[in-house]
């Protein structure tokens, strides 16, 4: 593992991501990554791993990487805490590591849009939207999910001082859309849709459910209370067009899979990293760890064309299917 | 000895060790005692039902609204669909792990063909569902041609279509639009008052309709008839359970079109285990395999055809978790349906080890595991206490059961 | 089948419905059968008699299709053929009652009576007729069943094997193989099932019965074929056999514990 | 148990080892005994005769064990006992070979033989000694079975049967219970298990014997007891009783098939 | 007839319709003849495995290195060692879907025992392993007492112990600490070369040694022995292989304790299941529970045994999981581990219906699955392929031992 530190031919990039249910790791991650990482140095090699939501079988993921001579391990742990037992592995073959969206304190490295930060956003724009008063649902992630938790102190460390009040709050296990229609649902026949004046989801797929849900109970779909949600999936922001969902948080992925690489590739020729990388962010400490913070972005309607279209991370033809046709010519997306 | 008896008895009556009910009053003993020898078929499971509801209920009296009610029957019935395919396939003592990944899979390809391609929904119901029968198919073979048990190849269709959801969906969810024809018919569709009632009416007819003509039929053959007064009883209260259920339902949306459609597969299905001679052989093989094949049943055609038909419900059921849901994801079909279904089956009485089991048994347990769920969806507690909750809970339920069949085992039968 | 027309007699006398030849069959370290011979005409009664494990039951199996021989042809109504499965068998003729009754328990009298060959009124079964004729056919078994509607799981040894017999008689066979079909029954119901051999017979069909009981056997068979280990070891006409003979066939010794239990017993009371 | 030291004649003449009285038992709308008593001394073999579903096995399932009455008392050894389940009729000394075997069919022949009474060497089984054993057992009883390691799944109806026979003889019991022992049994393996009854008789054991086969019966048997439809119907004492009668008291009316089939014989023979 | 043999027969090779092997030919035929007629035992399962192994490697050659076998055998332990406890109610025709919960939950247990309250290692463990069998003596009580199915039971305590994870750890993760005595156990302890080799030296002479003594047994109780050459070429073989095994992983790290342990339990399993009374009695009860209670079999304390073993297996996996991790979290055995264990050991061959099955099920299983997934980490695919691929790369695997299976049941057998 050790032997190509020197020079930049046959260097060998791991890259760990954690779960597939997410659209974003195989579909902006790894290719974004993986292009960057071909452009700065053409003969290194990345072996790519996803561990399904699944921390032991990241572990032997982080072991098979190791085995097969990896130089720098890029790591998104399934679970942050518990990650630590895999930096040091890895830090006892002399192989740095970059902690990779989530945070493992031993790391080498750490880029990430904070979570509690998305979390504070997310609750800040329904707070807006409501006029900081009403009623709220409240739906986070999964239980089992340590970045569930980290969203759901974000969140209530805006909504607990504000003026809006929470009716029932949710742990969803597997962050499941179908457990997110059915609990509203529930809750819906409980409280009276009058009375709920706007919904908390963590992200995008609970917020669809809760879509569903509430069209589903009779409101009318330009009558819908403010949603929140994040990851900026293709269906939210078209729900977002058509004024059904407040808002998204768009987590620009390509800077930081580009920062990423762009580090990975200097640690794996034996260089430094970066103090700026060439994508424009400073090396900052973060809990004693040699960080690059991004700034996540809350998607509203008006500014689709600005973030996500802009970034090239979706074309308005994705977003602007027959069914939206109309919507998007309304919210001036063409 | 040929005791002099006061009538001459029905052929099926002669024998004299027979305990016979004639009056009333015998029915009542008779079934009195079957209560208390544990002979009780669902009802303790439907015992286990009230029970959860009586204690949800006292919690929290929005569990029983009417509003509820129609929602909670909405909700339980795609995975009760999937449950009903389930049953059929533990009927053979077979099982299908991957009810929940081609749930999803199916409810994808329609997607993509109706949302994304922008063909006729018919194409992508009809593509959808041929999916589900060819996997089945598939399953069939394995199974027959090559004795691959049902355990393992389920196990990997069960990763393998995952893998092939997440291959359609490569661009993430897909959102099926509210005005699409489906997912009008699994959320806005109901019947009105006039056609509920009318619908009660006609099944109270059909039942009223063969139990008589059984018992003309039966009287001409010389056999005991089923009991007049029996009969208008049961009759009497099925119309007016219905009809009462009707009416609260009605209070609120009324019956969904898709909780009909539910309702409709159960009573279909459970006429068809019981009532024809494809359901005979599905007991049958499943009760002893080679006993069949040596009657000449075709224990081939008899797996392949529930194969098939677990597969189709499954993507059926997909389709309209998917409508209901108005979406498509990642995540479709493969959070914890597999376990869901199989429990419902299981809860509701079905055999694991197969030749015993039956369509409302689906029926039966979708709906206890859906009042656990949406009770304790009321109950807003946090999810270490919910997790716990549910299973005590289920527990409860089965024990009922358990405790019931036991009585019935140390009386000697079963 | 209603077997109440007049009876056409024709013992023996027909052409072979059913014969087999150089039938070998191994089971692991086990051979079964080697090289094992037999013949049936139309309305005659073939006794197949041996000792325990000879392969008797092997051999019905062979014939009704359960197992494939390793070696060795079957001819029916003098064309080859080869019986492919229990379908294929019944397809041809064959019914059979297996010594192990192959009964589905789950399953009630009337289910199992009829399965396979249901009646159905349109697309749904006919329970009625069904049952009606149950009970037609125990009637006729003298069978001692008190309801047709209870699993057979429940029924006792020998109301079981009435259900199996009665089951060979559902449809319209040209050979009947009844594998002890009386070991289980009581008294006057085996006296029944010896009768019903007889009408089998008298019909003009072909009958091969298995049993340990050289009374019954020498009561109603007009051939008596004994297999020892597997073995084709001896052939007798009933008329011209004795019961000593038979049992030195079987046992393969004419010094055998039956003879020197009669002879103790003679000695006894004597 | 060897029964090899010499036997003490005891020919029924010690008291009561086993008595009932009263004994119901019923299964949903089945009665299927009424009422029944029976008593078997030491030394004494009692058979228990009847028609399909009178009740034998019912009544074995009984005192083995395996089914609680309804009402009715069981008196072993003169004192009042509860068979709470088949494990405390064996440590009361009651061995059962039950009519459907009750085998374990995955299990070869040397494990079925000593379940639940496995040799042990250490905390390890002995499986050489009970392996002799094992072929001990079946040579006394004349079995024709190939090999003791093959599952019992494989065997014959027959060897399965001397196999279930042999167990009860396995451990040392003071009542053995035979539920239609010779069902499947070829002549020779008969003749041996009634030989068999009457060592046992001779050791001083009470014999319950089931059996459809009179002769068998009248052979060995001191005494005859007869349940028709689940209630006592008629005792004999063998020597008091002809086979006429007891056909008579089974079927319940002496113009009975078994007669007339008799009849018929003799009127074709001449 | 009494044929004149030349030789007097042993006891148990006395009929004449047994084909005997006398002469090493003898013996190579009738081993081809086994194999012909597909009386295989594990050898399809094995063959599976090879191949498995031999396509991965042709892709990608580090997966048969020394380091990577090393790893594989370390990661496999853990669910191993669950699974043999599922083996164990598989045998009995029962199910336990609650190990994987039941796993992490105990694995927490030991955690805040030892790591949040700071008491010892010892009675960490000692705690962890106690509730597995509280645990198992629950559902023992629920089965054999009050007759609740095992699938109902354990589904419940699938969800009742997520939630009681979730409880312990409310505060989120816990690591352990590297230097733990449990974790240096799981991850950092090998054996020496010299000890390795003197523990295939003993292994050897065991086995050796035990066939020995039976061969003297039985010829002095007039049975067959074993094949003497047979014995010698089968321990030269198990050394050889062993002795390599030890040499290849010395290579690399060696062979870690956890990877010992695991296939010391392995070996104890299949002692306690194939020579004593207790195994003995587990396969009965499996085989035809009504026979194995008539008997005289305690079946009530065969499942208690059973079901407590499960779970205690089933906390010592989340122990050494947790271990190799160095912490447990609210996702500790929740994910697959269920799914994976009873995988494991119905791939090995281990009957759902009971009354077969074996130890060496699970190990082989187990093996099977974790080279599939090793096997296609290191092929550097998208998550959809990766899953299609495992599927039916799994399918694949058992094919074999199916095709097999089938042959055999055409020759007449099983
Ligand atoms: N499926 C099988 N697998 C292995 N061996 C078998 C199998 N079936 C039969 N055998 C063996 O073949 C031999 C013949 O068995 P078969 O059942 O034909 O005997 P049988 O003549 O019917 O005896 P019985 O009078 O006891 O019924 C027996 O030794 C038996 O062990
Ligand atoms: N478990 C059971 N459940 C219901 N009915 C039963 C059960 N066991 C026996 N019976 C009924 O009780 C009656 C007596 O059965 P039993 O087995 O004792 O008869 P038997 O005298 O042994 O007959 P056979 O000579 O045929 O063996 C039968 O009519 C049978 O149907
Ligand atoms: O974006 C979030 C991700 O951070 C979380 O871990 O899983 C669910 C996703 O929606
Ligand atoms: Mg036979
Ligand atoms: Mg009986």
């Amino acid at each position: 593992a050790n032997d190509s530190k020197s020079g930049s031919d046959g260097a060998t990039i791991a890259l760990l991501l954690p779960e597939t249910k997410t659209t974003r790791y195989e579909a902006h991650d790894r290719p974004l990554f993986e292009a960057k990482v071909k452009d700065l140095c053409s003969d290194c090699k990345v072996l790519y791993f996803n561990a399904d939501q699944d921390e032991k079988k990241q572990a032997q993921q982080l072991t098979s990487a190791l085995d097969q001579g990896a130089d720098v391990v890029v790591l998104d742990p399934v679970n942050g805490k518990t990650a630590a037992g895999m930096v040091d592995e890895a830090k006892g073959q002399d192989v740095p590591v970059v902690a990779y969206d989530r945070f493992i304190e031993n790391a080498d490295y750490y880029m990430s849009f904070d979570n509690e930060t998305v979390g504070k956003m997310q609750a800040q724009s329904l707070v807006d939207a409501m006029g900081d008063k009403g009623n709220i649902l409240m739906l986070n992630g999964a239980p089992s999910d340590p970045n569930a938790a980290q969203f759901k102190k974000g969140a209530h460390s805006v909504l607990d001082g504000s003026g809006v009040k929470i009716l029932a709050e949710y742990d969803n296990p597997d962050w499941s859309p179908d457990n997110a229609q059915q609990w509203t649902t529930d809750q819906l026949n409980k409280y009276d849709a009058g009375k709920v004046q706007g919904v908390y989801a963590a992200n995008d797929g609970q917020a669809g459910g809760v879509v569903a849900a509430l069209t589903g109970a009779g409101v009318a779909a330009d009558k819908l209370p403010p949603i929140v949600g994040q990851d900026a999936e293709i269906a939210a922001l078209q729900r977002i067009v058509a004024g059904e969902q407040t808002m998204t948080i768009y987590k620009p992925i390509k800077i930081e899979a580009e920062t990423a690489a762009e580090v990975a590739v200097a640690l794996a020729k034996g260089d430094d990293a970066p103090a700026k990388t060439t994508t424009g962010i400073d090396q900052s400490d973060f809990e004693g760890v040699a960080s690059y913070i991004f700034t996540p972005i809350a998607v509203t309607a008006d500014k689709i064309k600005d973030t996500v279209i802009a970034d090239g991370f979706y074309e308005v033809s994705d977003i602007c299917t027959a069914d939206y046709a109309k919507a998007c010519a309304e919210a001036g997306l063409s | 000895m040929t005791a002099t008896k006061e009538s001459v008895a029905a052929t099926d009556a002669a024998d004299e060790r027979l305990i016979r009910a004639v009056s009333p009053g015998d029915y009542l003993r008779q079934g009195w005692g079957r209560i208390r020898g544990g002979d009780l078929g669902m009802l303790p499971v439907v015992l286990g039902l009230v029970i959860i509801c009586a204690v949800f209920y006292a919690y929290e009296p929005t569990f029983l609204s009417s509003r509820s009610l129609v929602s909670m029957l909405l909700y339980a019935a795609p995975t009760g669909i999937i449950a009903l395919g389930i049953v059929v396939v533990l009927l053979l003592g077979e099982i299908d792990l991957s009810v929940g990944s081609v749930s999803g899979f199916c409810a994808a390809v329609m997607a993509v063909i109706v949302v994304d391609q922008g063909h006729s929904l018919w194409l992508g119901i009809a593509a959808a569902l041929g999916v589900g029968a060819l996997i089945g198919t598939a399953y069939a073979v394995l199974h027959v041609r090559v004795g691959v048990p049902s355990f393992v190849f389920s196990l990997a269709g069960l990763l393998a279509f995952e893998g092939a959801l997440l291959w359609v969906l490569a661009d993430g969810s897909i959102n099926i639009p509210r005005e699409s024809g489906l997912a009008q018919f699994a959320r806005n569709k109901f019947l009105t008052d006039a056609q509920a009632y009318a619908l009660v009416a006609v099944v109270v007819a059909c039942y009223l309709g063969s139990r008589l003509w059984t018992i003309r039929r039966r009287r001409a053959a010389g056999l005991t008839p089923p009991n007049l007064l029996a009969v208008l009883i049961k009759a009497a209260l099925l119309g007016g359970g219905l009809g009462w259920l009707t009416y609260y339902l009605g209070i609120a949306r009324g019956w969904g079109y898709l909780t009909v459609l539910f309702a409709a597969l159960v009573v279909v299905l459970d006429l068809l285990l019981r009532k024809t001679r494809w359901g005979r052989h599905l007991f049958a093989v499943g009760g002893n395999e080679e006993a069949a094949r040596r009657a000449g049943v075709r224990v081939g055609w008899t797996y392949c055809s529930a194969f098939v038909l677990c597969s189709v419900l499954a993507a059926l059921g997909g389709l309209l978790a998917a409508a209901q849901l108005t979406s498509v994801s990642q995540d479709s079909g493969t959070t914890d349906t597999n376990l869901t279904a199989i429990a419902a089956a299981v809860i509701g009485g079905t055999s694991l080890f197969g030749g015993r089991g039956s369509a409302y048994a689906a029926l039966l347990g979708i709906l206890v595991l859906q009042s656990i769920e949406s009770g304790l969806n009321l109950m807003n507690v946090d999810s270490d206490v919910r997790y716990i909750v549910t299973g005590g809970v289920l527990l409860l339920a089965v024990t009922i059961d358990s405790v019931a069949r036991r009585a019935r085992s140390s009386s000697g039968r079963g | 089948m209603t077997l109440t027309a007049p009876p056409t007699p024709a013992s023996g006398t027909g052409e072979a419905v059913l014969s087999l030849a150089g039938i070998h069959k191994r089971f692991g370290a086990v051979q079964a059968l080697t090289d094992v011979s037999l013949t049936v005409r139309a309305g005659e009664v073939v006794a197949l008699v041996g000792d325990n494990g000879a392969g008797k039951s092997t051999l019905v199996k062979v014939i009704s299709g359960v197992y494939q021989p390793d070696a060795g042809t079957i001819e029916f109504e003098s064309r080859p053929v080869v019986v492919g499965g229990p379908a294929g068998a019944q397809e041809l003729g064959i019914a059979t009652v297996f010594q192990d009754l192959a009964l589905c328990d789950n399953l009630d009298v009337v289910a199992n009576l009829f399965l396979g060959k249901e009646h159905r009124r349109g697309p749904l079964l006919d329970e009625v007729s069904m049952e009606q004729e149950a009970w037609r056919l125990l009637r006729t078994l003298s069978a001692k069943i008190p309801s047709v509607r209870i699993p057979v799981a429940s029924l006792s040894g020998g109301q079981r094997q009435t259900v199996a017999i009665a089951r060979s008689l559902v449809g319209d066979p040209r050979v009947v193989l009844l594998d002890e079909p009386t070991a289980a029954l009581g008294v006057a119901q085996t006296a029944e099932v010896l009768n019903l051999v007889e009408r089998l017979r008298d019909h003009g069909l072909g009958v091969i019965l298995v049993s340990h009981n050289m009374a019954d056997v020498q009561a109603v068979a007009d051939r008596i074929v004994v297999l020892r280990l597997g073995r084709n070891a001896a052939e007798f006409r009933t008329e011209e056999a004795t019961t000593d003979q038979l049992v030195a066939a079987i046992t393969g010794a004419s010094d055998n514990v039956v003879a020197q239990r009669a002879a103790r017993r003679t000695e006894e009371r004597g």
